[in-house]
């Protein structure tokens, strides 16, 4: 292998997937081929691959952190700089994502095989945008350069939701995921520029009187990108884009954006206990919230996202509660376990061309890998003893304990066992229940959908046992107890899965399904959907036409109306012309007599 | 050598390419429209050269030229260019030319067009490098007049349903039709004027009526009363060009009727004038007057900021959407001056320039739109993407920036304003400016899901093709300047920190003039 | 004396001026106006004839010289005014108003 | 003392005849009346010693602009001489008028103090000749255009065009004709 510096490295990771999705941009005949347009996306998303492994492997062996930063902007108290800051937490992301993404497009190429050409271009162009974004964000050497990368990525998304900009809902879903992000993001502005203006700069490590509102806005961030409670409506909807862009945006990679930035911000964020408390309670709040709906989900790609939603509150409780450690490391395992999930139920839909999971009974038989690797997946969510899932949620789950948040791990460990549920009533009726008309000749997917599989689904069962070396790359110490917590949570999944077999491979205990019915009615309604609905169109868009209305017919016409009393006053003034002689010369007259008084009575 | 008459060759380039097209009457359709180019291209060649030529670690003004015009008044046409005049004139220059481009599928009269067209330009190049007031106001009157004729002729009808409490003004007033927004456009604007030319006269007389040259009316100190009341006026009268609060109404009606260059010109870079004018004037030669009223012309500009995008979020018409996003953005230009910060000041010469680039790709755009679907009724219209892919790309683009994503000039800018209003002595004007880019990005994508994305384009619209030839490379050239902007701004940022860094003293006594100039 | 002069001059020029605002034809008015140029005349002369000075009758000439071409353009426009009118009432010829 | 005496007969001759000349019925009457005026005036001239002006007055105003009038009253005369009476109602208004302009004058004449008398002696023909070319040469030479502008402008007004314009047939392209006015003043 060419010797090349880890910097050198870095910018090979940044710049390849950005020339590529230039060249694709600007050569519009090759992204219109289609098939070479993936080709070069994946060649760009290959040596990401491989300069993020090589940079692991070398962290690994303990190289020091590099900060390499160029000029960007003139600021008002000295120049504002972009550049790579590559240390333990950024690399090990870069490589989460470098795997990830790489599987996805490698998957695609099977999942979109019959798009036509020119759309198939212009997916890859915007994944190896994605790609270039994540990057930027995940090597900000300073939280100005992660805001970039957080909003490009969140361009990103809405372009790749979008990709089937024809069907009228998924152009609503991608307005609506940009708009709620970009909602959330005033927050990371504005916090950018406080902190700008008390530490006259962007680093994390500044230490800051002003770090309690700093925080508490970078959260209301995190909230929109990281989809928590009540900003988390955008998660769902936006299942419209195509199933590997889920996996990679909405399960892995950019989702977890709003945790990287609380991880990567940790010493801004521990100078704010009270953003610690709120970001516990919300995220415990919003991991029960979404398990409960992900429970009565039959659209296996909203059952996912909502799991997402709530995998994600575990990791922002965490993070809250000072569990920087178990936060980051569930981060890593999640974007995992949960990419395969995504791309296996990609490769189930693709099998059955139907999202619902009553159409896929027993598909297990008909798509062993996929099968398999899904089950792999699911055990690791749930949090199964041995499965990365099991050490992570552990950790969490400790660290929240030891925190003393008694309430926020109730609710995370009634999680726990929603989680296992609901993972397990998936497994139960669309791979293993009885087989629908629908999967009659349902068959597994090529090649190139099936190597991604494997290749997730390795970290998904090892992960947790490398443990240890991963939290020294993150500087932190990691040595395995299993206390009370972990005994109760794994005691729970266990309970999950096996109330879930009981119900749906047994059809027992039907009973406990009513239990469920006011949770599903909660869901179908949308209440919170409905709510920010309301909010933007009887707040915003009334708001914007009385703005409109008073400015046409009340400013507007104040105009108008000078421009109507000189018309008025013009056709006054006309009659005085009467066309008749002798009046004009009664009024030269009068004038004469009218000066002569005057001067007559002011003579000098 | 060819640089110490740089400047007024880039000002008489598009000047003389007008006297040409008037004196050759034969000079018809797309030999017209060459010539024109001629003369556009030929001024942007000498806006780069001004770019290249000049020197950075000098400052100040540079490539002076002087010629006496009225020597009795100190009357002269005494043009240098400083930090801001080398980012305006890139500005002007490439909207121009793209504004030609623009214009190569018009057919009727197309060379009075041009003429106008390139008269109006060339006074806005006057205003940006002269250093007399006197010919300073002249210029501005050049760019501001040609535009009745421009809307009147060659503009399209709009329809404006009558109501609200002052509803009888319809009787006597066709609002929206094209002859009255051309005349309610110069009416306001020259009412603008009158009160420049009462403060501009105030100034000269009390700095001892021997000069109109900056030098001496910049280093005056004016009594205090004086500049207290002649800082509104130049502030409301640049202010009406600008897009200030109660004088905005002109630019929706303005702007929808216009023809295509014409409102890529005028939103682009002539409502930059007005702000300039503010800035340049009304600020630095009134320091007390500035310090005084600063804290009103921050609100207001909050309040423009706001009230633009709110009314355009509301509007069906798309060339009302971009005239009040305009004015909305003007408003960021107007509460970066506002913010007397070195980063406000860079911010709002900066979104002078993104804004022009932005409102000229989108009006391009919308030209094309109308052009081909002979409509501008938003909810007629959708699924345009179909038809015209690269349109749509490129109103995305377009509406990416004007909601400042970061990668695109859009952001830089606001980003920089923001920053400065948040230093500035009232730190609240970020917030509803924040606030403000929110609500333009709710609008322009919604726009952009509108019209271009969803199903196939109704019947009601046939022949809806993708852009041709001319109109690619103005897309296409905005586009990238967009882009180029967005990714390396100190392209232009480093001129304009070094000119602030000399203004922004004089304004704000002991401001922080430290700009950190690049290595 | 010489004030007598002047005040006769006054009256003639009103009751020139008197003419002019009763006369309905419009060659009545042409009169009523000779008649004021006329006073003005004898105003000149007097004023010449107090000061000793020539002037005073060079201007009653020049007054007299503008006074007649005035009139033959006051004529011709009355013929032309008849001529189209047939009539040369000056109350009902208004096509001139605003 | 033999002064006032003429000066008292010049004047009244002058006022009555203006009188008339204001309030005639019949034009021609008023016409005649108006050559009285000027043929006094040129006698009041004499009483000034501005002999030179009398005859010019005479000459002028009595030989030149009465036939002028004359001509003018026979060119657009179509009714039988008889002048109908002014409009009863503005006649007070005007009469007002006139005496609130002749009061206006009267009072400054008598209130202004006159400015001391030159010398005596009459002005000769000879003083007013050598005065014309030298003090006032421009407006001598300025005074001849204006003559030749009136004459050349008075013949192109009145002159009548080469083909009948009375009739509607005659009418030629571009030259906006203004509706024929009835004797009652409605338009045709």
């Amino acid at each position: 292998m060419l010797e090349l510096t880890p910097l050198q490295w870095a910018q090979l990771a940044l710049w390849v997937p950005l020339l590529s999705a230039v060249v694709l941009a600007a050569v519009w005949p090759l992204r219109k081929a289609g098939g070479p347009a993936a080709g070069v996306s994946l060649v760009a998303a290959t040596v990401n691959l491989a300069a993020a492994a090589v940079l692991l492997f070398g962290w690994l062996n303990g190289a020091e952190d590099v900060r390499h930063t160029a000029p960007w902007l003139i600021g008002g108290q000295g120049l504002i700089e972009l550049g790579v800051h590559l240390d333990g937490v950024s690399v090990s992301m870069l490589l989460v994502v470098a795997v990830v993404a790489w599987g996805v497009q490698v998957f695609s190429l099977g999942y979109l095989a019959d798009e036509p050409k020119a759309g198939f271009g212009r997916y890859y162009t915007w994944q190896s945008l994605f790609l270039f974004s994540m990057n930027s964000l995940v090597l900000a050497p300073n939280l100005l350069q992660l805001f970039l990368g957080w909003e490009l990525v969140g361009l990103c998304s809405y372009l790749l939701i979008g990709y089937w900009f024809t069907k009228p809902s998924a152009a609503k879903a991608a307005l609506k995921a940009f708009w709620v992000t970009k909602f959330a993001d005033m927050g990371l502005l504005l916090g950018l520029i406080v902190l700008y203006t008390h530490t006259g700069g962007f680093e994390w490590t500044a230490t800051t009187t002003a770090a309690t509102t700093v925080t508490l806005l970078f959260f209301l961030a995190v909230m929109g990108k990281s989809a928590q409670f009540p900003l988390h409506i955008w998660l769902p909807d936006a299942m419209e884009g195509p199933t590997p862009v889920s996996a990679l945006l909405h399960a892995a990679t950019m989702v977890a954006a709003g945790v990287f930035l609380v991880v990567r911000a940790a010493p801004l964020f521990a100078q704010a206990p009270l953003t610690g408390e709120v970001m516990t309670w919300i995220g415990a709040f919003t991991a029960l919230f979404a398990a409960s709906i992900a429970v009565v989900q039959t659209d296996i790609k909203k059952v996912l996202a909502y799991s997402t939603c709530s995998q994600l509150g575990y990791m922002v409780a965490a993070l809250g509660s000072g569990a920087v450690l178990g936060g980051y490391f569930h981060l890593t395992t999640h974007a995992f376990f949960k990419a395969l999930l995504f791309l296996a139920a990609g490769g189930l839909i693709h099998a059955v061309h139907s999202n619902e999971i009553s159409h896929m009974g027993g598909l297990l038989k008909k798509l062993p890998v996929t099968g398999w690797t899904f089950i792999i997946g699911a055990l690791a969510l749930a949090g199964f003893p041995g499965f990365s899932g099991f050490f992570s949620k552990d950790l969490i789950l400790e660290g929240v304990a030891h925190q003393g948040q008694w309430v926020p791990l109730a609710m995370l460990l009634v999680g726990a066992f929603l989680t296992a549920f609901y993972m397990g009533r998936v497994v139960f009726i669309a791979l293993l229940g009885a087989p629908s008309e629908h999967a009659a000749h349902a068959h597994e997917g090529g090649g190139s959908m099936k190597l991604p599989l494997l290749v997730l689904a390795v970290p998904a069962l090892a992960l947790g046992f490398f443990a240890g070396p991963v939290a020294g790359l993150w500087g932190h110490e990691y040595h395995f107890h299993l206390g009370w917590v972990g005994l109760t949570a794994s005691a729970l999944g266990l309970a999950g899965i096996g109330l879930s077999w009981v119900m749906f491979a047994k059809g027992g205990a039907q009973g406990l399904l009513a239990a469920f019915a006011p949770v599903g009615a909660l869901a179908r309604s949308g209440a919170v959907d409905r709510l920010w609905a309301t909010g933007y169109r009887q707040g915003l868009q009334v708001l914007g036409g009385a703005i409109a209305w008073l400015d046409r017919y009340v400013i507007d016409a104040l105009m108008n109306l000078i421009g109507y009393l000189s018309l008025a006053l013009g056709d006054r003034l006309r009659a005085v012309q009467t066309g008749n002689v002798r009046d004009y010369v009664y009024a030269v007259v009068a004038g004469l007599l009218l000066l002569g008084a005057w001067g007559a009575m002011f003579p000098g | 050598m060819l640089t110490d008459h740089l400047l007024s060759l880039t000002v008489a380039a598009p000047f003389v390419a007008a006297v040409v097209l008037l004196l050759a009457p034969d000079l018809k359709g797309a030999a017209a429209k060459t010539v024109a180019l001629m003369g556009a291209g030929a001024s942007l060649l000498g806006a780069l050269a001004v770019w290249i030529n000049y020197d950075l670690s000098q400052g100040g003004l540079q490539l002076a030229e002087q010629y006496p015009l009225v020597p009795a008044y100190g009357i002269s046409l005494h043009l240098a260019v400083d930090g801001w005049g080398v980012a305006l004139l890139l500005l002007t220059g490439v909207i121009i030319t793209t504004g030609v481009l623009a214009t190569w599928t018009l057919e009727h009269r197309e060379r009075e067009f041009l003429v106008l067209l390139l008269v109006l330009v060339a006074g806005v190049y006057g205003v940006f490098v002269s250093q007399d007031l006197f010919v300073f106001f002249l210029f501005y009157e050049i760019a501001v007049l040609p535009m009745y004729l421009l809307i009147g002729i060659w503009g399209s009808e709009g329809k404006v349903e009558r109501g609200g409490p002052l509803g009888f003004v319809w009787d006597k007033l066709n609002i929206g039709g094209r002859e009255y927004s051309a005349m309610k456009l110069t009416l306001m604007l020259l009412a603008g004027s009158a009160a420049i030319l009462v403060a501009m006269f105030a100034m000269f007389h009390a700095a001892g009526g021997k000069s109109f040259d900056f030098s001496v009316l910049q280093g005056f100190d004016y009594p205090e009363h004086t500049q207290l009341w002649a800082f509104v006026l130049l502030w409301f009268g640049f202010g009406s060009l600008g897009g200030v609060f109660p004088f905005h109404t002109w630019s929706p009606d303005g702007h929808a009727a216009a023809p295509t260059a014409v409102s890529m010109l005028h939103a682009g870079v002539l409502m930059k004038l007005g702000a300039f004018g503010v800035i340049r004037i009304g600020m630095m030669m009134l320091p007390d007057g500035a310090a005084y009223w600063v804290p009103y012309v921050g609100a207001v500009a909050v309040l423009n900021v706001v009230w633009g995008a709110l009314s355009a979020m509301a509007q069906k018409d798309l060339k009302y959407i971009i005239a009040y996003s305009s004015v909305s953005h003007m408003g960021v230009v107007m509460l970066g001056a506002a913010t007397l910060t070195a980063d406000g000041w860079n911010g709002a010469i900066y979104q002078m320039v993104a804004h022009g680039m932005m409102t000229g790709l989108f009006f391009g755009l919308v030209g094309l739109v109308y052009h081909r679907a002979h409509s501008r009724w938003v909810p007629g219209m959708g699924g345009f993407a179909h038809a015209m892919p690269g349109v749509a790309a490129f109103f995305i683009l377009a509406g990416l920036s004007s909601l400042g994503l970061p990668g695109l000039a859009g952001f830089v800018a606001e980003f920089l304003v923001f920053l400065g209003a948040w230093q500035s002595a009232h730190a609240w004007w970020a917030i509803p400016g924040i606030i403000g880019a929110f609500i333009t990005a709710v609008y322009v994508l919604r726009v952009g899901r509108d019209v271009f994305f969803g199903q196939g384009p109704p019947a009601t619209f046939h022949e809806l093709s993708d852009a041709k030839g001319s109109e690619w490379a103005a897309l296409v050239a905005l586009g990238v300047c967009l882009i180029v902007l967005g990714v390396y701004p100190n392209v232009i940022l480093e001129f304009i920190a070094q000119a602030t860094s000399e203004y922004l003293p004089l304004v704000v006594k002991g401001a922080a003039s430290g700009v950190a100039v690049l290595p | 004396m010489m004030q007598a002069w002047l005040i006769l001059a006054a009256a003639l020029f009103s009751l020139g001026l008197f003419g002019l605002l009763t006369r309905r034809n419009a060659v009545g008015i042409l009169l009523s106006v000779e008649l004021m140029a006329n006073a003005v005349n004898v105003v000149l002369v007097a004023f010449g004839r107090w000061h000793g000075v020539a002037d005073g009758q060079v201007f009653a000439l020049f007054t007299t010289a503008i006074t007649v071409a005035e009139a033959a353009i006051g004529l011709a426009l009355v013929i032309l005014l008849y001529r189209q009118r047939q009539d040369v009432l000056v109350d009902a010829a208004t096509e001139m108003r605003g | 003392m033999m002064a006032w005496i003429a000066f008292g007969i010049v004047a009244a001759t002058l006022l009555v005849g203006a009188f008339r000349v204001v309030t005639a019925r019949n034009l021609v009457h008023a016409v005649l009346w108006l050559g009285l005026t000027l043929a006094m005036t040129a006698a009041g001239y004499v009483l000034l010693e501005a002999t030179f002006l009398a005859v010019m007055q005479l000459l002028l105003y009595t030989g030149g602009v009465l036939t002028l009038m004359l001509f003018g009253i026979m060119l657009t005369r179509r009714v039988e001489g008889v002048e109908v009476p002014n409009e009863a109602a503005n006649r007070p208004r005007a009469a007002a008028l006139a005496l609130g302009v002749f009061a206006l004058f009267t009072w400054a004449i008598l209130n202004t103090p006159l400015p001391p008398a030159g010398p005596g002696g009459a002005v000769t023909a000879q003083q007013i000749g050598h005065s014309f070319l030298t003090d006032h040469l421009l407006a001598f030479e300025l005074l001849s255009v204006l003559l030749l502008a009136v004459m050349v402008g008075a013949i192109a007004i009145a002159r009548t065009r080469d083909h009948a314009p009375a009739g509607q047939g005659g009418h030629r392209p571009g030259r906006r004709v203004l509706p024929k006015v009835n004797q009652k003043g409605g338009a045709a």
